[in-house]
C-alpha cells in the first residue's frame, strides 16, 4: 500500500470538501458529481478487475438494474426512492450471484464475452418491455426528495450543488468500504486468487465463492452508482446499461490503475474531465480522445497512479 | 496536476466566452454517435445559419453565438452540455436534443432554469403535457402514423403488417401507430422488429408475408434499417405496398436502397423534399427551395428532413428574439409562445398556450417514389 | 500415529500412466520423502495428494477419512497444505501479505465484518498479523515483511512459501522441492526447519532432489520410477537397494546416492 | 413463400459477415493473446475506402484492391505506433489501446470520409436468386464464399506453412520463437497486416448488404468477437462455425420465436455453449502447470 487508508481517505474527502471553493460556475458541481458517480462505479470494479483479476465487459448492466429500480420502483410500487436504491441493490446483488456462480468458472476473454452478453441482455429487456421502461426514449425518474426535505428545515441548495455533495459523500463510504475490504482478509484472498489460484486454494481459500463475493460487491457499487445517475438526471435511457458505458467504466479503471482505488478515482476524473476539455476541438473531440487512450498506455501502461508512483519510487 | 490544468482550460474558456455582449444560443445535438443521422445534418444546419445571420446584421444589431456540443446521443452527456450551456455559458436558448432521450434529459433542466428550449425530436411527451419553456419543431410519431393512415384508409387497406426498428424512433413510432390504428379501422396482423445494425430482414419480412390478409406493410424506423428492408421487400418480391416513415425523407434513402427497390415506396414527407417541384404558390416554396439550394452548396450532402427541423427551430428563435428585443430568457420564451404563422421547411408554426408544436397535419405531404425521385400524392 | 493413507493411487494423462498404484503412509511427527529420477510422477502424486488434480484411481486418507478429490482449500481446513516446485508466490503482494494470506482460514469472517472493518475482524486481522510476523521471523523474512514479493531472491520465495504453508496451522505438510536453487546456506536453513517442523508433531511429506539432505533429515523415503513405486523404508536401507540404484544410474543423482 | 429456408439463407448470409469478422480476430490473437477490439474499423475501412475510391472513378476490383492494401498499411501502422511501443505491458492495458485505436480510426474516418451511410453495387447484380421457394441475393454468395475462401487459407497458413508456424509459436512462448531463430516482430507486423486485409476483405464483400458509415465498426466487432469465442478463440475453423451458428441463431429466432429478442437468444445460446465447453467449440484445452 502506498500509503495508510486512513490518508487516502483524508485526502479524498479534503478534495471533495474543497474543489467548490475553485468553482466558478453551478456546472462545474454537475461535472463533480458525474466524476463521484463515475468513480464509485470505478471503484467496484477495482475489486473485482484490479484485486481478483476478472474481468467484466458488461458492468453497466448493474447500472442499469440500479438506475431502472428508481425510476420504476416509486412509479410501480410505490415505493420511496430512497428504497428504490436499496432494491435496486438486492437485486444487482441476486443477479450477480445467480448468473456468476456459472460464468465465474470462465476465464479471460471467455468471461469477458460472457459478462458483455449479460450487459446486452439487460439493454434489451429495458430497450423492448416500452410498455414499463419506456422503451430506447427512457423514462423519468422521481425526485429524491431529500432537497425538499433540505429546503423545508430552512437550508436551500441548487440541484447541482445538492448532487455534489450527496454524490460525494456516497464515494467517500463507497472508498472506505473498499479500503477497508483491501487489507482485510477477504481482500487479502481475492488478491491472493489474482496471484495464483492453485496456491490460494491449497490455503484453504474458496477461490468460486470468493470470486462470486468480488462480483457480487462490484455490482452493488455499479448499481448504486446507476441509481445515483438516475436520480441526479431525473431522467433515464436504456444507454445506462450500453456496452459502451460498460467499456467506458473499464476504461476509466485501467487508465487510472486498476490495482488501486485512489488510481480507479483519478481514472474516473480525468475521463470524465476529458471529453469536457475537448469540446474545443469539436470534430476533433474522437481523435485526441483515442490518441489520449493510447499514450496513456504506451508510456504509463500499468495505469497512471502505479506507473507515477513506480517513477517517483526510482528517482529518490 | 492533470486536474488543476483541465479546470484552468476550463476557467479560460469560460473567461473567452462571457468577454462579449451578444446574443447567446446553445446547442446539444447528436452530431455522432447512433443517432448522427439526426444530429449531423443539424449541426451543420445551425452553423451555416447563424453564420449567414451574422453576416447580414444579425438580430437587432447584436450577432448570433452559437455554442454547440456533440452529445453523441447519450442523454446523460447531453444534460451535462445543457447545464454547462445554462451555468457556464450563459446562453439565452437552447436548441436541441437530436433524439428524444436527449430531449427529455435537457427539457427537465431547461424548464427547471426557465431558459427556452426547442426540441428537434418526434415523441408527443415532449410538448403533452405541455412545459413553460419547452418547445419542438418536428411532427409527432403519432401524426406520422396518422398521416400514413389516412393513405391507407383511402386506399382501402384494412389489415397491416409492421415492421421496426428498436432504436427510439422506430420504437417509439411503433408505439404510437399500434395506438392510433384503431382510429382508422387498421388492424396491424403481424408487427416484427429489427435491431439498428441489422443486414437482413428477410425472415421477418418473410412472417409478414405469410400472415393471412396483408394489404400493404408499414416500416417504422431512421438510417439504414429501412433502406435494407425496401432491399429485403424488394428481393422476396412483396406484392403489397410499402409504407416508409419520415425518418427515412432523404435523397440519399432512394440511393441506399436503390431505385428498383424503393419504386412505389411511399412515406409522409415535408415540403423540403419536393422544394423543386412545388408550385409557385406553395407557401413554403421559398423557405424550402432557399434551404435546400445553401444547405446542399455548403455541407455538400443532400438535404434532409432532419437539418429542416433546426432551420425551423432557428427561424422560430430568431423571430421571438426579434421580438422580443431583449436577450431575457423569459421575454424569449413569451415571444416564441407568441409565435404566429411562422412558415418554415416542415410547415406553419403557430404557437399558444396550449400548443408547443403549432403544425397539424396540413403540413405533412404524403410522398411516393416514382423513377428514382419524389412526387407528391395529394 | 499415522496422519495420510495413500492407498494404490494412479492417474492417466492421455493413456499415459503417469503414477500407477502407489502405496504408502506417513505419520505424525516424522518426515516422509519421496524420491525418483525427473518424471518419475513426483509433483503428480502430490498434486493428487493435495486435491489440484482428482485421482484415476486409488484413495487418500487424511486421519481416517476417505479425502480422495476433495478440493484444495477442504484439505487446507482439515490441516494439509503444501508448497510447489514450481514457486506460486503472490507477486504483486507483499512480503507479509503474502504470510498472511496463510491465515486466510483462522482470519476471515464475513464480509460484512471485512468491508465495515468490524472490532471482531479488526481482532482476527490483528491476530493473523502477529502469528504471520511470527513465521516470516522463523523462516528469516521479518525484515522484508513490506517487500513486494517478485522482488525476492528464489531462495527467499522458497521460505515465503513455506511460511505461507505454515499459516494453515498444517497437520499434514507437503514440501516440493523447498531446497531446490538455494545455496548451501539456505539448504541447511531448510534442513534445521524441517527438522522443527516433524519434531512439532506435522507429517512432513517431502519431494527433494538434495540426497544429502533426504538421507539427512528423512524417517521414511518412498522411491518413484515412472509412477511406479519401486522401494520403501528407512534412507539407510532404500540407498542400498539395487532397484534404487538402477533407476538412478546413468542420471546425476547417482553420485549422491553414492555419496 | 418456404419459411424455414429463407431464414437459413437469411442466416447464413449475416453468419458469413460474423464468420469474416471473427476470422480476422484470429490471427493477431494467435501471434500475441490480444484480441484486437479495432478489429471492426478494419471492416469498416475497407468498406468506406471503396466506397470513396469507386466514386472518385476508379474501377470496382481495383477500388477493392485499394482498399484491402491500404488497410492492411493501416494495421501495421496500428502495431508499429501503438502495440510494439507497449510490449510488455499488461494485457488489458493492450485492450486499452485497441479499444482507443478504435476510437481514433472513427474520429478520422468521420473527418476524412463523412457521416453518412453508404452502399457499393452488389458485384453480380441484383437479381435475387431463387431456390425451392426462397430467395438469396448473389451478393450473399460472395460474402458466403469470401469467407469459406478466407478460412481455407487461414487454415492452410496456420498448418501447411512455415510462416504460419511461427505466428503460433510466437504466441505459445515468444521468448522461445526468438531463440529458434523466429522473427517476432516481422510476425507481429504480418499479423496486423492479414487481420488488417481480412478484414477490409470483409467490409468490401458485405457494404453491398449491409451498407457502411463510419461507425460500423463497433457493432461488428462485438458481434465478430462472441462469434469467434463461440467457436473457440484463435482456431479459424471455430471463427468460421462461430460466426455461421450466430447468424443462424439469431434469424431462426427473428422467424420462429421473437424479432425483438433474437441477439438475446443468440447471447443466452452461447453462455449455454461456454457452460459447457468453456474453452468455446473448438477452442484448446489448456491445464494449469504447477
Amino acid at each position: 500500500m502506498l500509503t495508510s487508508k486512513w490518508v487516502q481517505l483524508a485526502v479524498l474527502a479534503v478534495l471533495i470538501a474543497a474543489l467548490p471553493l475553485l468553482f466558478p460556475s453551478g456546472y462545474y458541481y454537475r461535472i463533480g458529481a458525474l466524476i463521484f458517480v463515475n468513480a464509485l462505479a470505478v471503484t467496484g470494479l477495482v475489486i473485482l478487475v484490479g484485486w481478483a483479476g476478472q474481468i467484466s465487459l458488461g458492468h453497466a448492466g448493474f447500472a442499469g438494474i440500479g438506475a431502472y429500480a428508481c425510476a420504476l420502483a416509486p412509479e410501480h410500487l410505490g415505493l420511496h426512492p430512497v428504497v428504490a436504491i436499496v432494491l435496486g441493490m438486492v437485486i444487482s446483488a441476486g443477479l450477480a450471484a445467480l448468473i456468476g456462480k456459472p460464468i465465474l468458472r470462465l476465464k479471460g476473454y471467455y468471461l469477458g464475452v460472457a459478462t458483455l452478453g449479460f450487459g446486452i441482455l439487460v439493454t434489451m429487456v429495458l430497450t423492448n418491455e416500452r410498455i414499463w421502461t419506456g422503451g430506447p426514449d427512457g423514462m423519468s425518474v422521481a425526485k429524491l426528495g431529500l432537497r425538499e426535505l433540505l429546503r423545508d428545515m430552512g437550508v436551500r441548495v441548487s440541484g447541482g450543488v445538492f448532487w455534489y455533495w450527496a454524490c460525494g459523500i456516497v464515494l467517500l463510504i463507497g472508498a472506505w468500504l473498499a479500503l477497508n475490504l483491501y487489507n482485510s482478509a477477504t481482500g487479502r484472498a481475492l488478491r491472493a486468487l489474482h496471484g495464483s489460484e492453485v496456491a490460494a486454494s491449497t490455503i484453504g481459500i474458496d477461490v468460486p465463492r470468493l470470486k462470486l463475493q468480488a462480483f457480487v460487491i462490484s455490482a452493488v457499487y455499479a448499481s448504486v452508482a446507476g441509481s445515483l445517475l438516475a436520480l441526479q438526471n431525473g431522467f433515464i435511457t436504456p444507454d445506462v446499461a450500453g456496452f459502451m458505458h460498460s467499456i467506458e467504466i473499464v476504461t476509466m479503471a485501467v487508465l487510472g490503475g486498476v490495482g488501486s482505488v485512489v488510481g480507479a478515482i483519478l481514472g474516473a476524473v480525468i475521463l470524465t474531465l476529458l471529453p469536457q476539455v475537448l469540446t474545443v476541438f469539436a470534430e476533433y473531440e474522437q481523435l485526441v480522445l483515442g490518441a489520449v487512450m493510447i499514450l496513456v498506455m504506451i508510456f504509463l501502461p500499468r495505469g497512471l497512479l502505479p506507473s507515477i508512483a513506480a517513477r517517483l519510487k526510482r528517482k529518490p | 496536476m492533470k486536474t488543476t490544468m483541465t479546470l484552468t482550460g476550463l476557467t479560460l474558456a469560460l473567461l473567452a466566452s462571457t468577454a462579449h455582449a451578444e446574443l447567446r444560443l446553445g446547442a446539444s445535438l447528436s452530431a455522432t454517435g447512433p443517432a448522427a443521422f439526426l444530429g449531423d445534418p443539424e449541426a451543420k444546419t445551425l452553423e451555416m445559419l447563424v453564420e449567414e445571420l451574422n453576416a447580414n446584421g444579425g438580430i437587432n444589431g447584436e450577432d448570433v453565438v452559437l455554442t454547440l456540443y456533440d452529445d453523441g446521443g447519450d442523454p446523460n452527456k447531453a444534460r451535462t452540455f445543457a447545464t454547462r450551456l445554462i451555468e457556464d455559458d450563459g446562453v439565452v436558448a437552447i436548441i436541441g436534443g437530436s433524439t428524444t432521450g436527449t430531449t427529455m434529459a435537457i427539457a427537465d433542466l431547461a424548464d427547471g432554469e426557465g431558459i427556452p428550449f426547442i426540441s428537434l425530436a418526434g415523441a408527443v411527451s415532449i410538448i403533452d403535457p405541455v412545459r413553460e419553456f419547452v418547445f419542438k419543431t418536428p411532427h409527432t410519431d403519432r401524426m406520422a402514423c396518422e398521416k400514413i393512415f389516412t393513405d391507407m384508409q383511402a386506399q382501402g387497406t384494412t389489415v397491416i403488417g409492421m415492421i421496426s426498428g428498436t432504436d427510439g424512433f422506430g420504437a417509439s413510432m411503433q408505439a404510437q401507430c399500434k395506438d392510433v390504428a384503431g382510429d382508422y379501422d387498421i388492424t396491424i396482423a403481424a408487427d416484427e422488429t429489427y435491431g439498428p445494425g441489422d443486414a437482413d430482414m428477410t425472415p421477418q419480412l418473410t412472417n409478414i408475408a405469410n400472415t393471412d390478409g396483408i394489404q400493404a406493410v408499414l416500416n417504422p424506423g431512421f438510417g439504414q434499417g429501412p433502406a435494407v428492408v425496401t432491399r429485403n421487400y424488394a428481393q422476396l418480391g412483396i406484392d403489397l405496398p410499402l409504407y416508409q416513415s419520415h425518418g427515412v425523407a432523404s435523397n440519399g434513402f432512394i440511393e441506399l436502397a436503390g431505385a428498383d427497390a424503393a419504386e412505389g415506396v411511399r412515406l409522409p414527407g415535408t415540403a423540403l423534399l419536393i422544394a423543386d417541384i412545388l408550385p409557385d404558390d406553395d407557401p413554403q416554396k421559398e423557405v424550402a427551395t432557399t434551404y435546400k439550394a445553401a444547405f446542399e452548396e455548403q455541407a455538400g450532402q443532400p438535404v434532409s428532413t432532419f437539418g429542416g427541423y433546426a432551420h425551423d427551430a432557428f427561424a422560430l428563435m430568431v423571430d421571438a428574439m426579434t421580438r422580443a428585443g431583449s436577450d431575457d430568457p423569459q421575454d424569449i420564451r413569451d415571444a416564441l409562445e407568441a409565435t404566429s404563422g411562422l412558415i418554415g421547411t416542415t410547415g406553419t408554426y403557430t404557437f399558444s398556450e396550449t400548443d408547443h408544436l403549432g403544425l397539424d397535419l396540413s403540413a405533412f405531404r404524403m410522398l411516393e417514389i416514382v423513377d428514382g425521385g419524389w412526387s407528391a400524392i395529394d | 500415529m499415522t496422519l495420510l493413507h495413500i492407498e494404490g493411487l494412479g492417474i492417466n494423462f492421455g493413456g499415459l500412466k503417469a503414477v500407477d498404484n502407489v502405496s504408502f503412509a506417513a505419520a505424525a511427527g516424522q518426515v516422509t520423502s519421496v524420491i525418483g529420477p525427473n518424471g518419475a510422477g513426483k509433483t503428480t502424486l502430490f498434486n493428487m495428494i493435495s486435491g489440484v488434480y482428482t485421482p484415476g484411481s486409488g484413495r487418500v486418507a487424511l486421519d481416517g477419512d476417505n479425502v480422495t478429490g476433495i478440493h484444495p482449500s477442504q484439505l487446507a481446513r482439515r490441516g494439509l497444505s503444501r508448497t510447489f516446485q514450481n514457486l506460486q508466490i503472490f507477486q504483486d503482494m507483499s512480503v507479509l501479505d503474502n504470510a498472511l494470506a496463510g491465515f486466510h482460514l483462522s482470519e476471515r469472517g464475513s464480509v460484512w465484518g471485512d468491508m465495515l472493518s468490524l472490532p471482531a475482524a479488526r481482532r482476527r486481522a490483528r491476530d493473523a498479523r502477529d502469528g504471520a510476523m511470527k513465521l516470516l521471523k522463523r523462516v528469516r523474512l521479518d525484515d522484508l515483511a513490506s517487500e513486494v514479493a517478485g522482488n525476492l531472491s528464489y531462495g527467499q520465495l522458497k521460505r515465503l512459501e513455506i511460511a505461507r504453508a505454515l499459516g494453515v496451522g498444517p497437520r499434514v505438510l507437503l514440501l516440493d522441492e523447498p531446497a531446490a536453487g538455494c545455496n548451501a546456506v539456505e539448504t541447511e536453513e531448510i534442513d534445521t526447519l524441517i527438522a522443527e517442523l516433524a519434531a512439532s508433531g506435522i507429517a512432513v511429506l517431502l519431494v527433494e532432489h538434495d540426497m544429502k539432505l533426504v538421507m539427512r533429515i528423512s524417517h521414511h523415503v518412498v522411491v518413484l520410477d515412472h509412477g511406479q513405486m519401486i522401494a520403501e523404508g528407512d534412507p539407510e536401507s532404500v540407498s542400498q537397494n539395487p532397484e534404487v540404484i538402477k533407476a538412478y544410474l546413468g542420471t546425476e543423482a547417482v553420485d549422491n546416492v553414492a555419496g | 413463400m418456404d419459411s424455414l429456408l429463407q431464414f437459413l439463407f437469411s442466416g447464413l448470409t449475416v453468419g458469413a459477415v460474423y464468420a469474416l469478422v471473427a476470422l480476422g480476430f484470429t490471427i493477431i490473437y494467435n501471434a500475441s493473446d490480444v484480441v484486437n477490439f479495432a478489429q471492426g474499423e478494419f471492416v469498416m475501412l475497407g468498406g468506406m475506402i471503396t466506397v470513396f475510391a469507386h466514386e472518385a472513378g476508379i474501377p470496382l476490383p481495383l477500388a477493392a484492391l485499394l482498399a484491402v492494401v491500404l488497410t492492411a498499411a493501416i494495421g501495421v501502422a496500428l502495431n508499429k505506433l501503438a502495440i510494439e511501443p507497449a510490449r510488455g505491458a499488461p494485457v488489458v492495458s493492450i485492450i486499452i489501446i485497441t479499444i482507443g485505436a478504435s476510437i481514433f480510426i472513427r474520429g478520422a474516418s468521420q473527418l476524412i470520409f463523412d457521416k453518412q451511410l453508404h452502399r457499393l453495387p452488389s458485384f453480380s447484380g441484383d437479381a435475387p436468386i431463387r431456390i425451392g421457394g426462397a430467395t438469396i441475393l448473389p451478393q450473399s454468395l460472395w460474402v458466403i464464399g469470401g469467407a469459406l475462401i478466407v478460412f481455407v487459407a487461414l487454415w492452410l497458413f496456420f498448418t501447411r506453412t512455415l510462416t504460419g508456424k511461427a505466428v503460433l509459436a510466437t504466441a505459445n512462448n515468444r521468448l522461445a520463437a526468438q531463440l529458434v531463430g523466429i522473427n517476432t516482430r516481422a510476425i507481429m507486423t504480418l499479423s496486423f497486416a492479414l487481420s488488417a486485409a481480412i478484414g477490409a476483405l470483409a467490409g468490401v464483400l458485405a457494404t453491398p448488404i449491409t451498407l457502411v458509415s463510419y461507425d460500423v465498426g463497433v457493432a461488428l466487432a462485438l458481434k465478430g468477437f462472441a462469434a469467434a469465442m463461440l467457436g473457440g478463440m484463435g482456431n479459424p475453423k471455430g471463427a468460421l462455425v462461430g460466426g455461421l451458428l450466430l447468424g443462424l441463431f439469431e434469424a431462426l429466432t427473428a422467424g420462429y420465436l421473437s424479432s425483438q429478442y433474437k441477439e438475446a437468444v443468440a447471447f443466452i445460446v452461447i453462455l449455454a455453449v461456454l457452460f459447457a465447453m468453456p474453452q468455446g467449440l473448438f477452442g484448446a484445452k489448456s491445464t494449469e502447470r504447477v
